[in-house]
This record gives structure tokens, C-alpha cells and sequence, in this order.
């Protein structure tokens, strides 16, 4: 049986995963990047082969991807995120087609083919406006943990419109809300709001079509979800609890055994580029 | 005076093909345009032009530099609080250059190809002595009446050049700068030729810094300098790779950082592009007739290259993007846009439009002449190449 | 008549004539559109209406149609979808409220919009170049680009008898009778000189009349806003360029202005800062943006804006029956180019103001949508700064894009303004005292 | 002895200074602006009595200015920031001419005349790229204490170029950077560069006369003074006050009316 292995090395946490054949998950592992990213991913790396109970050179393959996959030493190739998560998505959901990955900094719509290949995506490549970091600055601002923010939404009654274009600007608008006395949980769902807008937006940009799946950091806040799914009237798959922080590990994972299958098959000598006559 | 016998880089001379082409992309690197200052101690006048379509002919017939503005990557500390937020940064560096002395002019000129260029003229003016004046090109070249306006509108420009070069410019000095910028042309398209059919042999950056020379050093010069280095290349010993082929669309006026050129040629082969159109913008060459400025005239409205600021009924945008992909064979394009340059983005629209139609793939991305990471871009320019060489 | 009677009946009769014709306006595109009858779309720069007049042909701006989308409060819905379209956040927002008009066949607040049958555009913004070939890919319809030749270098424009302007007035006459022939072939209709010197009578009319009142506003207390009434003012004067309505509403708009000049009438409020402002209005806040002038006392008495946006009919340009082709091709050459000038060279546009109208400030106001008019302000600023001495506030929004508008920002700003002019005239006045 | 007050309510901090009528400060406090902006100005007001050791009674006015001059619900009249800091800057400093104020969301520059009169400013518009808030960013993602942010970054030899100007991206920047190895002294030197570029280039706008004063929380950074001295080839005014310069000029306006009954310009209209 072919063991591979992903690798994520996010702008905040590290993922690891190992795998055996391209389904079973047999370990994983997860921590918080910081900066010193080659002794993290080693780190992750040795965790998960450590749960999955298997040695390092039992792995045929190792795939990187994240911000930081230059600096996984011991990876045989790197992929970029969007071809990772939308391996991982549609290995979790196979009948996905489009992608939504909000995540701390960045969102990303990408559609894809039933074969899992990106076919378009874009960025939010301007500003920070409406990511994730906006969500996580107001929580904390109002003394809520990420975990509490979730209980809090359900109370909201009338959410209040934030509109600032800059997620610094829109804490400033918060700031107001609140001594106006509005109540959190209005704040933090006209929040969500506003960030569901723009990524419907962004998901258009990239003409989406069902199934949508939902990814990244952003589904900490469990009514994104449902959010997203009525602003496009339709359902939004999102991953288990414990899967949502490895989509791109796994994607990684997956890929390494379709490269290693790749490579075993032909002989992995380039076509000549063709030129015109 | 003559400065035909001028010459302002010689470093490239007598040099290994690797070495020469070293000092090219030192030399267009700089925002310090030495060679432009060169020229001013041999005692030369220069003009200076902004995007796209100038006849260099012209005011090289008065024995002037011309000089293509193209801005640089470095920041505008002294321009910058002479504009706004929503604006391209090549008009800013552009003007930083004036400003801070980099370079001096004794003409500048600009076109009402955009907004932002029309106004650059006048903001040109209001902050340095030497005349700073828009060629009118026509943006209507489908009337009966364009040939003769814009005829009449080189005359203007020939009496202008005159003034500022004290010396009469005659039909003879066209016609003789004709050839010269004919021979040039001559070569860039050989070297066009090269990328498009053994794309293997030149680097893009290499291509796009010998290109970007014609406009900051001598023609004679520029012409002795591909002539010497163009078989050179061709004999070059590389060995093919399995690379997709893609076109560059958006570099007309703007033109990307060095760096991001060459992450682009690391992960494609780049056949056709649009980098510095305006150094090679008449397509064929110039029969200088009779009345040559009425040739330089002619030449503009019949076969000059298309570009988002240029509008003719008879040259659809999309249709000649597509027919450029398909003459270079390329799988794909890249179509890039200044940041908050409005033709770039509205003729992004309609080209992705277009190409969808096609069914030819594109990856669509903004760029600004001196960003300084690309961390995002290279992200996304893998995963578009990842996802067309793995599909 | 009573002066009392008079002053009931006169004042503010301009703004009220010109709403209703407004609508009236409207309702003829309506029914146009669902007539599915012939139209013609134009810009305020350079409409060219004094030739589509003749042929009848309904005109659509569609400049005016975005604005109305954000003075309704609508216009980021009509951006959102030209921007699902693929049109980036960076640019015209007239182009993408237009777009999404056109993307929602033709469904605008204000009633249904035609499709254009031919689009007349001129040179003095390039976006309208970018814009037209929109239409040309939608529905293939033809457009006509009237090519202007601009002012060449600052301050040397040419006139009559200079051979180069002759090229450039030879240039346009040539385009108009192009234009004239195309109209015949998208109507099916001869071109009736007649009809034609009856529109260019009408016109003649308009610029006269619209020449005298800016100048009447130089009254102080200044007559009228030139920031909100202008901006009714304006709809008037490209809607019904070379009509009857158009040529009698400005008759009735002059009486009205000389009127309050002779009677002292000014603005609603009492004028403590006579204000120029520079730029495009900003429509996401119309009303409210020039509350936070008038707080302070200060009135708006002129712009740059009714300058352009009149394509440049505010110099009061005739036409000379005599020769009308030609007349209207100086005309039109003349008008668009200092149209343009109020725009690249807008320092050289308010110093002259600043002169006529004894400005206590100029505002300023660049937007994210539009490089024509915003490109130069900073530079221009400056120097108006070291030539006049002028106290003046840069504000940067945008004229559409409610995104990029943030009214607490510009109070702020505003305030401190004005906090700036008050201290500086108690210092003066008490310097006086002392 | 009569009294004057001061509040300055800023997005992230809320000071109060007490003049006496020899304009001379008897009282001041800073505290965080916390969510409730109407009880952070009463109990900066309080803390700042308490320190000059007198009764509310005893203040004949108070001026209120920050984004939440409007929430000092016991101010006679409000006045913009931008006015309170060139008056501040002007009588700490009486040759200023020129004041660049860096605070927690926004970059002011002004310049005013001998009377600490605006003459003219600018602010950052867009976003918060190029404030203090950029600092804050960079400090979260090193994990490193905002106040020694300026001491490290001066043992910066050779700063990267910080090309973004999202606060947000900044964080994710900077980590890129020290990813590609780079020295942590050389990317905070880089951030500072950065910064010092943008409010160079706000303060070529109104015109660079006379003396400058450097105003707001970030001017203790002395590596932010450091970097802005090298880019303007000259000295900045500095004060311990700084940062309460907004509070300060409020109270100068709030003794104006003090000593000549005449009410600061505007607050007429702003109430």
C-alpha cells in the first residue's frame, strides 16, 4: 500500500497529512506556524507520521503547499494552495464546482472541473477588507473568544450594516456601534454580512456554479456557512469540524499519489515544446 | 550639429553574448538612464515621449535624442504629492524622474491616449521651463479627413522640434531618419521572430531589456547592437522544455517589474507580448514617398499596432489579440493591467469575453512597476500552469 | 405684479421648470423604449445634439443616467453587476452603472432607457472612447467618434485665421458631415437645412443665456448654488441642447437670475464663504455633501464642473447662420477645447473664477472614478496655492461609488476648514478693532 | 484660578489635559478608549481632575475633539483634531510651522501659522496603510512588545522594501520576509522606512516650513523619528506631551473662551 504525505504551511498554522492509498487518512498533525518555518513543518511532519504509526522513509511522496512550502526541506514537490484545497475539497465533496476559501488574510473563489483542475479563480489580492482578520479583530475587540462567537449569532436580531472599505477603518465603525449600545451579536453578524457579500462577489467574478464548497480558517465562524448559503440561495457543502483546517494537507496527499502513479507510468521525460512551423 | 556618430553604451561591446546582454538589463534596470545624461554631455538635445504612438522620426531629424518616458521602479517621493490616490504609477515615477533630475528634457511630448497622459502634459509643463506639448494623434482614424490633419499635425510637431533644435528639419533628414528607424524595425522583428520560434534560445527579460533600449540610446546605436548580438542568440546551444507558450497582453504603457518578467519566464515560454509596443508600433516598414511626413502620417492610420488606447473601427481589440495568440501558437494568455489604468482594465473585460468564446485559456492579474513582492502573483501564475500542464 | 407677486413667481421657477422637464425627458425615452423607436446616445462633452436635433432623434446620456442611479441611492447595485461582469472597482463608475443598466435591458429608476440606434462621441474623455466600443460589441449599432483637437501646450490655444486652427476646424468639419450622412442612413431621412438653423437659432439661445447667468452669479449674495441648482441647470442645457423648450426654459432662467440680482435676492442661506469648487459633484451624498458647506456658511458660486460638463457652452459660443456646417464645426472645436482646458489646465479655469467671483476658498474634489477631471488637481492646487494664496480643502471620494464616501471623514476635514478660515477672519477682525 | 479642559477621543486611546489660566498643563490623563467612547471621556476627565487636584466646578470650559468629540457629553463645544493639534504643536513649539501627527488610524499633516492656525492639511483617505495601526501589525506577527519595535528597527543595517500598503497584508509581509531569512532589525527597519515614506509624502503636500513638530503616540517611537529625520535631512520637535497634543490645543481653544468669553470657531455649528 502507497503511503503519502501533505504538507500546508499556512500563514498561521502548519497541517500535516498522511495518507494510504488516496482515501484512508492514517495521521495528522497541526501547529502554529510562527516564523521559523523549516523547524515546524519537520516538526508537524513527525507528529503525524507519528500518529499514523509509520517511519519517515515509509512515505513514497511528499507534496508541500502554503505560503512557507519553499521551506519544506524534505518534500519531493510543491503546489500552490489553490490546486491543493481544490484537490481536497472535491475529495471531500465530489461533486463540488466551485470553491470558496476565506482564510485569515486572503479569499479565494476558484471553479473547477470533475476532474478537480482549477479552471478559473481569483484573489482578493487589493486589500484585507472583509477576510477573516476582520472577523477575528472585532471578536476579540468585543472581548469574545472564537469559540463564543458562534453561541453569540444566534441571538442577533437586527444586524447593523459595516460598510468600511478597510478592515482598520471598520473596526473604527464597530467601535461606534458599540458605544451607541448596539448589541454585539448584531455587530458581529452585519460583520459576517459584509463579508458574505464580498464573497459572493468574488465567487461570481469566477461565474460559480453548484456545488459550492466552503473552506478555510473563516468556518471557525460556524454561521458563515449558512450565511453564504441564503445570500446564494443554494446549499454550501463545509467539512467536518476536525477535516476544515487539513482541505489542502489532503489535497497534497491525494496529489502525491496521482504524481507517483504519473511518474511510475511514463518514464517523466518532458514532451519536446512544440514551435510553430 | 550631427550627433548621428554619438554613442552612449558601450559596455556591451566585445563582450560574450551572456555578458552583453548582462549589461543591457543593468542598463534598463536603472532609473539613473546614464546614457540619456551621456547624450546630453556630448552636447545632444533630447525629447522626451510618453506612450505609445510618438514619430520618433521627427525629432530624430533634428539630430534629438527621443527619449520614451516610460517611468521606473523606484518610489516618487518628490512626484507623489502632485497627484491623487486613484492613479497608475508610471505618470508619478514618470514625472519623478523631471523632478528629480534623473533625467532633462528639452521637449516633452505626450498623446491623448488616455486621461492620465493628457493631463501628465499640462502638470509637466507647470513644473519645468522647457515646452511641454500634446501631439494631437487623431482617435478618429476612419475619417476622410484624418490623413491630412494628422499630416498637418507632424508639420506642427516638425516646426516645434525645429524651434527647440534650432535647426531646419527638411524632407531630406526625414527621409534618411526613415531608414534608420526602418532598419531598426527590420531588426526587432527578427528578434520577435526568435521568441516566437525557438522561444527556448532568448530569456524574456533578455528580449524585453533589448527591446527597452531603443528607447534610451541612439538608433544607429540600438541597430548596431542587434545586429551584433541577434545571431548570437540564434546560435545559442539551449535545449527545449516542456513549458506552455503564452502570449503577454497589457504591457503597452506600464511596463511590469523586472522581476515579475522573469518569474514569467521561469514558468512559461513567453512567444508574443506587448512590452514597449511603442518602440516598435509601425508594424512595416515606412516608404518615405515624396512627402515622407505624409508617409510617417500614412503609416500611423494604415499599420501601426493595436493597442486598449487606440480606436479603429477596423481593428476590433479582441479579434487582433486572438489573431496574435494564434500566430504565435500559444496555449495560453497572460493579460495583465496596470493597477487603475482604466483602458488596460475595460479592454480586459472584453478580451476575457473573447477568449472564453475562443475557449482559450488566461490568467488575468493587475501589476504596479515597483511592487516589490510577488509572493500573491507567482501563486496564482503556478496554479494557472499547474492546472494547464497536470489537467 | 407686486414685487412680492414677482418674487413668488420667479424665484426658484428655474429650478422647478427644469425638474419637470427632466421628467419630461424621461418619459420620451420610456416611451421610446417601449416603442422600440430610434435613439441616439451622446456625453455632455460635445453632444452634438445640434445635428442629432435635426434628424429628431431622442438623446440618452447616459453620464446622467448613472449619476441619477446614485443620487437614488441604487447606483452599487448597477456597479455590483457590471463588477460581476468582470469591470474592476478602479474605474468609471459612470461606464459600470451604465453597463449594468444596459445588462438589466435598459431598467433605470428614472424609467425604461432605449438602446441606441447610433452613439456620438467626442475625444474629451478618452473613457468615452472605451465606453462607445461597449455599446459597439452589445449591439453592433454604429458609433461615430467626433475627434477634437485639443488645447496643444498651456495657454496656446490658436484662433480663426491661424492655419493650424483652420487644420483642426477643417478636421471636425469633415467629421460632421460624415455625422450627417450617417444619421441619414440610420433614420432614412434627408438632412433638412431648415430644421437644422432652427436647432442652431435654439442653441445660440441657450449658450447665450447660460453665458449671462454664470456671470450674473458673480452678485453678491451670490444668485444661485452652483453645486445643486447648477447641477438641474446642467440637465437642461445637454437634454435640450437646440430645442424650443430648451432655448425659452433658459429665457425664463436668465429673467429669473436678473430678477434676483436686481432685488438682492441670494441663496437660502445667509453667505459668510463664497466657495469655487473644482471637480464632479459627489451623488452618493448629493444633498447632504453640501450641507456640510452651507453649516458653515459657505455657498458654492461657481465650478468647473458647469463649466465641462456643459461641453463648454458656458463661453456663450454663436453660431453664424450664414455658414452653418462650418460655424458649427468652430463651434463645436472651440466649446469642447475649452471644455477640456477647464479640465487639464483647471489652475489657469480658477484663477480667472477666483478673480471674477471674489472666492473666499476652493474646494477640491478629485474622485476615484474619473482621471479626466482628477488627475491634475493635486498639481494644479499647488499652484494655485503659490500664485493666489487661496485657502483651499482637497477632499478625495467619488461621484458614484458610495464604497469610497465616507461622510465622517469629510465632516472632519470640512470642519477643520472652515476652523481654519473662521480663526483667521475673528484674527483680522480683532486686528481691525485693535 | 480658572481652569480649562481638553478631551481628545481617538479611535484606540481617549487624554484629557487641564490647563490653568497661565496655560500652564496642572492635569492630564490617558487611558484606553475601551467600547463605551462617553465613559472613557468622563473618566479620563476625572482621572485628570484627580491629578490636578481640583473640582469639575472648577473647569469654566471644556472642548472636546478626536473622531469622538461628539461623545463628551459634558463639553461646552467641539473642534476637530486636526485644528486642536496644530494649536497644541504651536505653543509647545511656538515656531512650528509644520506639524505631522501619527496616530492609531490616521496620519495627519498640517501646517499652520504663528497663531497655530490651520493654514492647510492631509490625512491618509483610503486606508490605514502608512499608521501607527501598520506598527501594531507588524509587532502581533513578530510577537514582539510595541514599545521596542523603534529600538530594534535602528539596528537596522540594510531595511527590505515593505511594498504593501494593506495594515492587514502588512502582518503576512513581514513574515514572508523574515521566511526568506531576512533579519528581524531589517524588516522592522523596513516597516519604518515605509511608513516614513507615506507621511514624507503627506507632508510635501502641505509644504515643509520652519520647524516641524512630530505629535501622536507613534512620535515616542524613536525609530519612526529617526526614519522620518533621515528622509526630511532635519530635526523634529519632540515632546513627553505628545501624545496628548490634540488634548492639549482642545484646552488651549476651552482657555480662549476662558479669558475672552469668545466661543472657539465653529462650535456653534458642530453642536
Amino acid at each position: 500500500m502507497t503511503v503519502t504525505a501533505g504538507l500546508d504551511v499556512g500563514s498561521t498554522y502548519t497541517k500535516a497529512v498522511i495518507l494510504a492509498g488516496d482515501a484512508e487518512l492514517l495521521g495528522r498533525a497541526m501547529n502554529p506556524t510562527g516564523f521559523r518555518l523549516r523547524e515546524v513543518s519537520q516538526s508537524t511532519y513527525e507528529q503525524a507520521l507519528e500518529e499514523a504509526g509509520v517511519r519517515e522513509d515509509d512515505v513514497s511522496y511528499v507534496i508541500a503547499t502554503g505560503s512557507g512550502r519553499h521551506q519544506v526541506d524534505f518534500k519531493d514537490l510543491h503546489v500552490t494552495d489553490l490546486t491543493a484545497s481544490a484537490r481536497g475539497a472535491c475529495a471531500l465533496f465530489p461533486g463540488t464546482r466551485t470553491i470558496l476559501d476565506v482564510g485569515g488574510q486572503t479569499m479565494k473563489a476558484s471553479r473547477v472541473d470533475e476532474a478537480a483542475s482549477v479552471l478559473s479563480f481569483r484573489l482578493n489580492d487589493k486589500c484585507a477588507a472583509g477576510t477573516g482578520a476582520f472577523l477575528e479583530k472585532t471578536a476579540r475587540y468585543m472581548g469574545y473568544t472564537t469559540e463564543e462567537i458562534g453561541a453569540l449569532m444566534t441571538t442577533s436580531k437586527e444586524p447593523v450594516p459595516i460598510s468600511g472599505v478597510c478592515a482598520v477603518f471598520a473596526e473604527s465603525e464597530v467601535i461606534n456601534h458599540l458605544s451607541l449600545g448596539t448589541a454585539p451579536a448584531d455587530i458581529m453578524q452585519g460583520a459576517i454580512e459584509s463579508l458574505t457579500g464580498r464573497s459572493v462577489q468574488l465567487m461570481k467574478r469566477v461565474r460559480a456554479e453548484p456545488e459550492y464548497t466552503l473552506i478555510g480558517g473563516i468556518l471557525r465562524f460556524e454561521t458563515m456557512g449558512r450565511t453564504i448559503s441564503e445570500s446564494l440561495e443554494a446549499d454550501v457543502n463545509v467539512p467536518e469540524a476536525d477535516m476544515v483546517q487539513y482541505v489542502s494537507a489532503l489535497g497534497c496527499a491525494i496529489l502525491a499519489g496521482r504524481r507517483l502513479e504519473k511518474l511510475r507510468s511514463d518514464d517523466g521525460v518532458a514532451a519536446a515544446a512544440r514551435t510553430p512551423a | 550639429m550631427t550627433l548621428t556618430a554619438t554613442r552612449v553604451f558601450e559596455e556591451w561591446r566585445d563582450k560574450s553574448l551572456n555578458d552583453a546582454l548582462f549589461e543591457c538589463r543593468e542598463l534598463v534596470e536603472s532609473p539613473e538612464f546614464d546614457t540619456v545624461r551621456r547624450w546630453r554631455e556630448a552636447g545632444g538635445k533630447v525629447t522626451g515621449h510618453f506612450q505609445v504612438y510618438f514619430p520618433e522620426e521627427i525629432v530624430h531629424a533634428a539630430g534629438m535624442l527621443p527619449f520614451k518616458v516610460r517611468g521606473a521602479a523606484l518610489e516618487p517621493n518628490l512626484a507623489d504629492s502632485h497627484f491623487g490616490s486613484y492613479l497608475c504609477s508610471i505618470l508619478k515615477t514618470s514625472l519623478e524622474l523631471a523632478l528629480s533630475d534623473r533625467v532633462e528634457l528639452d521637449l516633452f511630448v505626450s498623446h491623448p491616449i488616455c486621461d492620465a497622459a493628457r493631463n501628465l502634459a499640462a502638470i509637466w509643463g507647470r513644473n519645468s521651463d522647457y515646452p511641454c506639448q500634446i501631439l494631437y494623434l487623431p482617435q478618429n482614424p476612419n475619417s476622410a479627413g484624418t490623413l491630412e490633419y494628422l499630416r498637418h499635425e507632424y508639420d506642427r510637431m516638425r516646426r516645434v522640434a525645429q524651434d527647440v533644435a534650432g535647426r531646419e528639419i527638411t524632407d531630406d533628414d526625414l527621409r534618411s531618419s526613415i531608414a534608420v528607424f526602418n532598419e531598426n524595425r527590420r531588426l526587432l522583428r527578427q528578434l520577435y521572430d526568435i521568441k516566437r520560434h525557438t522561444p527556448w534560445l532568448i530569456a524574456a527579460e533578455d528580449a524585453y531589456a533589448l527591446v527597452a533600449l531603443a528607447g534610451m540610446i541612439p538608433r544607429e546605436e540600438h541597430n548596431e547592437l542587434l545586429t551584433a548580438l541577434l545571431p548570437l542568440i540564434r546560435e545559442g546551444t539551449a535545449k527545449p522544455e516542456d513549458r506552455i507558450r503564452v502570449v503577454f497582453e497589457g504591457g503597452f504603457c506600464e511596463q511590469p517589474p523586472f522581476d515579475l518578467i522573469r518569474m514569467l519566464g521561469r514558468t512559461c515560454y513567453v512567444v508574443d507580448d506587448d512590452f514597449h509596443i511603442g518602440m516598435r508600433w509601425i508594424t512595416q516598414d515606412v516608404f518615405a514617398g515624396a512627402d515622407p511626413l505624409e508617409s510617417l502620417a500614412e503609416a500611423y492610420i494604415e499599420r501601426s499596432a493595436y493597442s486598449p488606447v487606440q480606436h479603429d473601427l477596423r481593428k476590433p481589440k479582441e479579434k487582433m489579440l486572438i489573431d496574435r495568440i494564434k500566430g504565435a501558437e500559444a496555449d495560453a494568455a497572460i493579460l495583465a493591467a496596470a493597477k487603475m489604468c482604466e483602458p488596460g482594465l475595460e479592454e480586459q473585460v472584453t478580451y476575457t469575453h473573447a477568449l472564453d468564446a475562443e475557449g482559450i485559456a488566461y490568467f488575468v492579474n493587475e501589476f504596479e512597476e515597483n511592487m516589490a513582492s510577488f509572493d500573491q502573483l507567482e501563486m496564482q501564475l503556478e496554479t494557472f500552469v499547474e492546472n494547464l500542464l497536470f489537467a | 405684479m407686486t414685487t412680492g407677486e414677482a418674487t413668488q413667481e420667479l424665484v426658484g421657477r428655474g429650478n422647478r421648470e427644469g425638474a419637470a422637464l427632466f421628467r419630461d425627458w424621461f418619459v420620451e425615452l420610456d416611451n421610446t423604449a417601449q416603442t422600440g423607436g430610434l435613439s441616439a446616445y451622446v456625453f455632455v462633452m460635445g453632444s452634438i445634439n445640434e445635428i442629432l436635433k435635426t434628424f429628431d432623434l431622442p438623446v440618452v446620456f447616459p453620464e446622467i443616467n448613472s449619476l441619477q442611479t446614485a443620487v437614488r441611492r441604487v447606483a452599487h447595485e448597477y456597479l455590483e453587476e457590471a463588477e460581476d461582469y468582470g469591470y474592476s472597482p478602479d474605474i468609471c463608475g459612470y461606464v459600470k452603472a451604465d453597463v449594468g443598466t444596459q445588462l438589466r435591458g435598459g431598467e433605470h429608476p428614472m424609467g425604461q432607457i432605449p438602446t441606441p440606434s447610433i452613439s456620438v462621441l467626442t475625444n474629451a474623455c478618452n473613457t468615452y472612447i472605451k465606453w462607445a466600443e461597449i455599446w459597439e460589441r452589445m449591439y453592433g449599432s454604429p458609433t461615430f467618434t467626433i475627434d477634437v483637437p485639443g488645447t496643444r501646450q498651456a495657454g496656446r490655444q490658436t484662433w480663426r485665421g491661424d492655419p493650424d486652427f483652420e487644420a483642426d476646424r477643417k478636421y471636425v468639419e469633415v467629421q460632421l458631415t460624415e455625422l450627417i450622412t450617417l444619421c441619414e442612413e440610420v433614420t432614412g431621412r434627408k438632412f433638412d437645412i431648415d430644421k437644422f438653423l432652427e436647432v442652431l437659432t435654439h442653441a445660440n439661445t441657450m449658450s447665450r443665456c447660460w453665458n449671462r447667468i454664470l456671470e450674473l452669479n458673480r452678485a453678491k449674495p451670490s444668485l444661485f448654488n452652483a453645486l445643486t441648482d447648477g447641477t438641474i441647470f446642467l440637465g437642461v442645457a445637454n437634454g435640450f441642447r437646440g430645442t424650443e423648450a430648451g432655448a425659452r426654459y433658459f429665457e425664463r432662467l436668465l429673467e429669473e437670475m436678473e430678477y434676483k440680482a436686481a432685488n438682492g435676492i441670494g441663496q437660502t442661506i445667509e453667505e459668510e464663504y463664497r466657495l469655487l469648487f473644482v471637480g464632479v459633484p459627489c451623488y452618493p451624498i448629493f444633498r447632504r455633501f453640501n450641507e456640510l458647506f452651507t453649516d458653515w456658511g459657505g455657498t458654492f458660486v461657481n465650478s468647473t464642473y458647469l463649466w465641462f460638463a456643459s461641453g463648454g457652452t458656458n463661453s456663450g459660443f454663436q453660431y453664424d447662420l450664414a455658414d452653418p456646417v462650418a460655424s458649427l464645426a468652430e463651434g463645436v472645436l472651440v466649446s469642447v477645447r475649452d471644455a477640456m482646458d477647464s479640465m487639464f489646465h483647471q489652475n489657469v479655469a480658477v484663477k480667472h473664477m477666483a478673480r471674477d467671483f471674489d472666492i473666499d476658498g476652493v474646494i477640491y474634489h478629485p474622485i476615484k472614478s474619473c482621471r479626466t477631471v482628477s488627475t491634475g488637481l493635486a498639481d494644479g492646487r499647488r499652484h494655485m496655492t503659490e500664485e493666489l494664496g487661496i485657502p483651499s480643502l482637497f477632499i478625495e471620494s467619488d461621484m458614484m461609488d458610495r464604497r469610497v464616501v465616507s461622510e465622517a471623514q469629510m465632516k472632519n476635514r470640512i470642519d477643520a476648514f472652515f476652523e481654519g478660515l473662521a480663526s483667521r477672519r475673528q484674527q483680522t477682525t480683532v486686528g481691525a478693532e485693535g | 484660578m480658572a481652569y480649562s479642559a481638553g478631551v481628545d477621543v481617538g479611535s484606540t486611546q481617549t487624554k484629557a489635559v487641564i490647563l490653568n489660566e497661565d496655560r500652564a498643563i496642572v492635569g492630564r490623563s490617558l487611558i484606553d478608549t475601551g467600547a463605551n467612547v462617553i465613559k472613557a471621556a468622563e473618566s479620563s476627565f476625572i482621572a485628570a481632575l484627580g491629578q490636578a487636584n481640583i473640582d469639575e466646578e472648577e473647569v469654566e470650559y471644556v472642548v472636546g475633539t478626536g473622531y469622538g468629540r461628539y461623545r463628551v457629553t459634558f463639553g461646552n463645544s467641539q473642534v476637530t483634531e486636526i485644528s486642536c493639534h496644530g494649536r497644541g504643536a504651536v505653543h509647545l513649539f511656538p515656531e512650528t510651522r509644520t506639524v505631522i501627527d501619527m496616530g492609531g488610524q490616521d496620519t495627519k499633516a498640517i501646517s499652520v501659522n504663528a497663531e497655530g492656525e490651520i493654514v492647510d492639511f492631509c490625512m491618509n483617505d483610503k486606508c490605514a496603510a502608512g499608521t501607527g495601526r501598520f506598527l501594531q501589525a507588524a509587532a502581533a506577527a513578530l510577537d514582539i512588545p510595541l514599545d521596542d519595535l523603534g529600538p530594534l528597527s535602528l539596528q537596522g543595517q540594510n531595511p527590505v522594501k515593505i511594498s504593501t500598503t494593506c495594515t492587514v497584508f502588512a502582518e503576512s509581509e513581514v513574515l514572508a520576509w523574515i521566511g526568506k531569512g531576512k533579519k528581524i532589525e531589517d524588516v522592522l527597519w523596513g516597516v519604518h522606512q515605509s511608513i516614513a515614506t507615506r507621511s514624507v509624502g503627506l507632508l510635501r503636500r502641505v509644504g515643509i516650513n520652519d520647524e516641524i513638530t512630530f505629535t501622536g503616540g507613534v512620535s515616542l517611537n524613536e525609530g519612526m523619528v529617526k526614519a522620518i529625520e533621515g528622509r526630511l535631512e532635519r530635526r523634529l520637535n519632540l515632546s513627553a506631551d505628545s501624545h496628548y497634543m490634540g488634548a492639549l490645543g482642545a484646552a488651549m481653544f476651552a482657555l480662549d473662551h476662558v479669558m475672552t468669553g469668545r466661543a472657539p470657531v465653529g462650535s456653534e455649528v458642530a453642536s
